[in-house]
């Protein structure tokens, strides 16, 4: 009994071993072959068929390679003008991305809603950057959003796709610092994700690791090979092509066209003294009890408002980057919101960040009531048919005068 | 698990004498229903009630119909199964009952009280309650699982200490590594990484690929649990029957039901089918084939209403009655000719080839009625 | 020796099933559309701000 | 009894059987055969049969049969 015990003990022992042996042979080989492979360059070349639009509206990239591929062919047609905005993309019939290329035959595409903020904007022109050189970008900024916490989760991930972070991540001329801040900001909002993917992993954990070994960029070649999504490919390429070029027909009457514009306006917004759109105003500021809603805005405090932070980052990135870039700064309702003073300081700031960056801007907020062009917003917040003719006017003589 | 089977070796060696198996078992037992069951005194309580049914019945019961002991000791087993159907909308104060019979394992121990009644009930003698305990509570079959026999179950509790030698020791531990790697490496990875990522597009190729790749899930997660639980009754000194024996090279139904959950298979022929085909035959109904398919098909719905009283379930059991009664016509008819009916003259291992394919496709059908997929 | 085999088979399909399903997670290199699947946990809501 | 049990088993079974036939190893009797022999056996001889006690051990050969069937009318 015993020595066939032993006999089946040594049996099991050597089945044993030599399978593991066997792995470990030849998970060597695998690694030693993989090692190989990684020093040949490779890139990853996304395409799809017609990539090109000269107009329209992307919301966001979930619908996967060819809403990114859009923003990355828009960058790369420097005739073309690329918008980052938010909510006001709606499909007001003067938005620049509409009246543009249909009343001026200037190619432009907007892309975002809602929640588009700084952050992601970063991220987008981060995975665009071979492209951004004399691209001709114009920003939408509202002051609305410096009152949030920054870009939240949800339009992270709608806006920063896995290809976008993979880009990022093996792109080397992109500097470790900017990559920093893609893992400041997942590592900062972990707990409003349901879980990390292994690409938002990897950003995070070299991030912690530079904030607690200041070594981040010898993490790098390691994390690269611990994370193997990213084991696929070196480098991921769009393949944009350039579309056919669009000449502008007129010069508009801007002061006409925006007078006109006014006027239907004011028409259109009798039942109310808020200068608000009667039917957004039935809707959204009369009370059931027949009060009439007013807003009020919270004073930001710039040194810890993360979106300011997120801002003064995408300046930075633009001004690294040599951008063509302009920004149009929306305004509010100031018959609405009765204390937009409180916020006034903060739109000051930003405006004095962007002159001394140099970047074209336009103000279009106002605290005083006399300063206020009715019509300018259709509403409280949005843009009205005068203010998109007036941002229109901007980017026209900004780009093309 | 480990723990109780160190702890078994331990009093094997050092306390064999102040001990008797059957006690420690018990011991051991009732230690992890406290510590690891969700409802333990519900088991207790369950145990109790099949119990005290088993004494009464054979104190007092002399019939030799088995309907009445069957459904007296299925009772709770009868509730559970209906409550698990019914939605309770009104406020009423048997609206928190159907918890009360949602035990772990109780249809498994009601089939191995049924099972030891049917066994016993002609030895005279009383039934020890620990032996009852131990029998029907043993914690490797307690799920799913494979069902015992009392008398030989008891036997090897009797003999506990002598059974755990070191060639059931090794027989446990091939069968525990058999185990790891149907559940918990097959199955897991044909759950993980196929079966959860089919795409519903309500396309056939969708429904035939869910069908099969379900068949493998199920085999794979069922025998390798079914395994498990063998090795750790090994371990410990208990010869748990196998369950699963290469049940995709089955020729017929017949064969198909002693490779795939024998033990159930055994359970339904040995209590089901056989005194309902007995009770047919003496009453002379119909002709001998009809007997036979009736009594085939009324086991299986019955084994489709045990899986629970959902339709898929019913569908299911009534799909593998038909497959057995076709099959059971058929084997008839040839042995009546005294040739092949269906195959003719052809080669014998042509035929099996042919039997096989047309058994796995039959089954992989009515297991994909069963996963209720489909409605 | 053809049981021997068969002992390793069993043994080497335990560990690299073990490394891939426990260790690595490999479906998650598998399948990439597992990126998509990330929900915030933050309610979006087309809301005015 | 032998040559009745014998004719029985062939009838029902639709083959030839010896007496030291094991009529379950070699498939000559099935759990559905094995079940009409027992009917059979119990009108023939007058004597009852558990349906619990049909089971291979008693019904392997004809042999065991016999034994079987006197110890139950002795009972």
């Amino acid at each position: 009994m015993n020595s066939l015990l032993k006999h089946k003990l040594a049996f099991e022992l050597t089945a044993f071993l030599a399978s593991l042996g066997f792995i470990v042979i030849a998970l060597f080989f695998i690694f030693s072959r993989l090692e190989k492979d990684q020093s040949e360059k490779q890139i990853i070349t996304l395409h799809v068929n017609n990539p090109s639009p000269d107009r329209g509206l992307v919301p966001n990239y979930t619908n996967g390679l060819s809403s990114e591929m859009m923003l990355m062919s828009s960058l790369s047609r420097k005739d073309q003008l690329t918008l980052f905005g938010s909510s006001e993309f709606s499909s007001n019939t003067n938005s620049s991305y509409i009246y543009l290329p249909e009343k001026l035959g200037i190619p432009a595409m907007g892309f975002g809603h809602a929640f588009h903020q700084n952050f992601s904007i970063y991220c987008e022109l981060l995975a665009g950057k071979e492209y951004l050189k004399d691209s001709k970008i114009v920003i939408f900024l509202s002051p609305g959003w410096f009152e949030t916490e920054g870009t939240n989760s949800e339009a992270f991930l709608e806006f920063v796709p896995p290809h976008f972070l993979e880009k990022i991540w093996m792109d080397e001329s992109i500097s470790t610092d900017y990559k920093l801040e893609i893992g400041r900001f997942i590592a900062r909002n972990a707990e409003k994700f349901s879980n990390l993917t292994l690409r938002m992993q990897a950003f995070k954990t070299l991030y912690e690791s530079e904030c607690e070994f200041n070594q981040a960029a010898k993490l790098r070649t390691k994390l690269d090979k611990n994370y193997p999504v990213f084991n696929k490919g070196n480098k991921i390429k769009y393949s944009v092509e350039g579309g056919a070029k669009i000449q502008h027909r007129t010069f508009p009457n801007f002061r006409k066209l925006q007078t006109e514009a006014q006027t239907i306006f004011l028409n259109a917004s009798a039942n109310n003294t808020l200068y608000v759109d009667s039917l957004y105003f039935n809707e959204f500021v009369l009370q059931p009890n027949g009060a009439i809603k007013t807003g009020s805005v919270k004073p930001i405090d710039k040194e810890n408002s993360a979106e300011y932070k997120d801002f003064l980052l995408l300046l930075k990135l633009l001004k690294d980057k040599e951008v063509n870039c302009s920004f149009v700064i929306q305004g509010l309702n100031p018959y609405y919101y009765t204390n937009l003073e409180e916020i006034n300081p903060i739109v000051r700031s930003i405006v004095n960040e962007l002159k001394k960056s140099e970047f074209p801007y336009l103000n279009m907020f106002t605290y005083r009531k006399a300063d206020y062009q009715p019509g300018s917003l259709n509403d409280i917040m949005h843009l009205g048919d005068l203010g998109w003719l007036q941002v229109n006017e901007f980017i026209y003589n900004t780009y093309l005068r | 698990m480990g723990m109780a089977i160190v702890l078994f070796h331990l009093v094997k060696r050092f306390g064999s004498q102040l001990i008797s198996y059957r006690i420690l078992l018990s011991i051991v037992t009732l230690v992890f229903a406290l510590v690891y069951l969700p409802k333990p005194f519900h088991l207790i309580g369950l145990i109790l009630y099949l119990y005290a049914c088993l004494g009464g019945l054979r104190k007092w019961y002399e019939g030799q119909n088995i309907i009445f002991p069957m459904l007296l000791l299925a009772l709770p087993m009868l509730f559970m199964k209906y409550f698990s159907i019914v939605s309770f909308t009104d406020d009423n104060w048997w609206k928190n009952t159907p918890g009360i019979f949602q035990i772990t394992g109780i249809s498994y121990m009601v089939f191995r009280a049924i099972g030891l009644y049917i066994d016993e009930r002609s030895k005279p003698g009383k039934i020890n309650f620990i032996d009852f305990f131990n029998f029907a509570s043993f914690v490797p079959t307690l799920l799913i699982g494979p069902l015992d026999r009392f008398h030989r179950f008891t036997n090897d509790v009797k003999n506990g200490y002598q059974n755990m030698t070191s060639a059931l020791t090794y027989q446990g531990w091939n069968n525990l590594l058999m185990g790891l790697l149907y559940k918990f490496i097959l199955a897991e990875a044909i759950h993980r990484l196929v079966l959860v990522h089919l795409i519903d597009d309500g396309s056939l190729v969708y429904h035939m690929s869910y069908m099969y790749t379900y068949l493998l899930y199920l085999y794979f997660d069922f025998a390798g649990y079914s395994l498990l639980a063998i090795a750790f009754g090994n371990f410990i000194g208990i010869h748990v029957p196998i369950n699963f024996d290469k049940p995709f090279l089955a020729v017929n139904p017949k064969e198909f039901w002693k490779k795939w959950h024998k033990s159930l298979g055994d359970w339904l022929n040995d209590y089901f089918f056989k005194p309902l085909f007995m009770h047919f035959t003496k009453k002379k109904w119909g002709t001998s084939i009809r007997r036979q398919n009736s009594a085939l098909f009324l086991t299986f719905a019955l084994m489709g209403f045990w899986n629970g009283f959902e339709l898929h379930y019913i569908i299911s059991g009534m799909l593998f009655g038909v497959y057995s009664v076709i099959h059971n016509y058929y084997f008839y008819q040839c042995k009546k000719q005294k040739r092949d009916v269906v195959f003719g003259k052809l080669n014998e291992r042509w035929i099996r080839i042919i039997s096989i394919v047309i058994m796995f496709h039959a089954v992989a059908f009515a297991i994909y009625i069963f996963s209720g997929k489909l409605f | 020796m053809k049981k021997w085999f068969y002992k390793f088979l069993v043994y080497t399909t335990l560990i690299i099933g073990y490394l891939f399903l426990y260790v690595l997670n490999v479906e998650e290199f598998i399948y990439d559309q597992k990126d998509i699947q990330v929900k915030s946990t933050v309610d979006f809501v087309y809301q005015q701000f | 009894m032998e040559n009745y049990l014998i004719d029985k088993i062939e009838e029902i079974s639709f083959t030839r059987v010896e007496k030291n036939d094991s009529l379950w190893e070699s498939r000559i009797m099935d759990s559905i055969t094995i079940v009409e022999l027992a009917v059979e056996i119990e009108e023939e001889f007058g004597i009852n049969i558990p349906f619990e006690e049909i089971v291979v051990e008693n019904f392997e050969t004809v042999d065991l049969l016999m034994a079987f069937i006197t110890k139950k009318q002795s009972e």
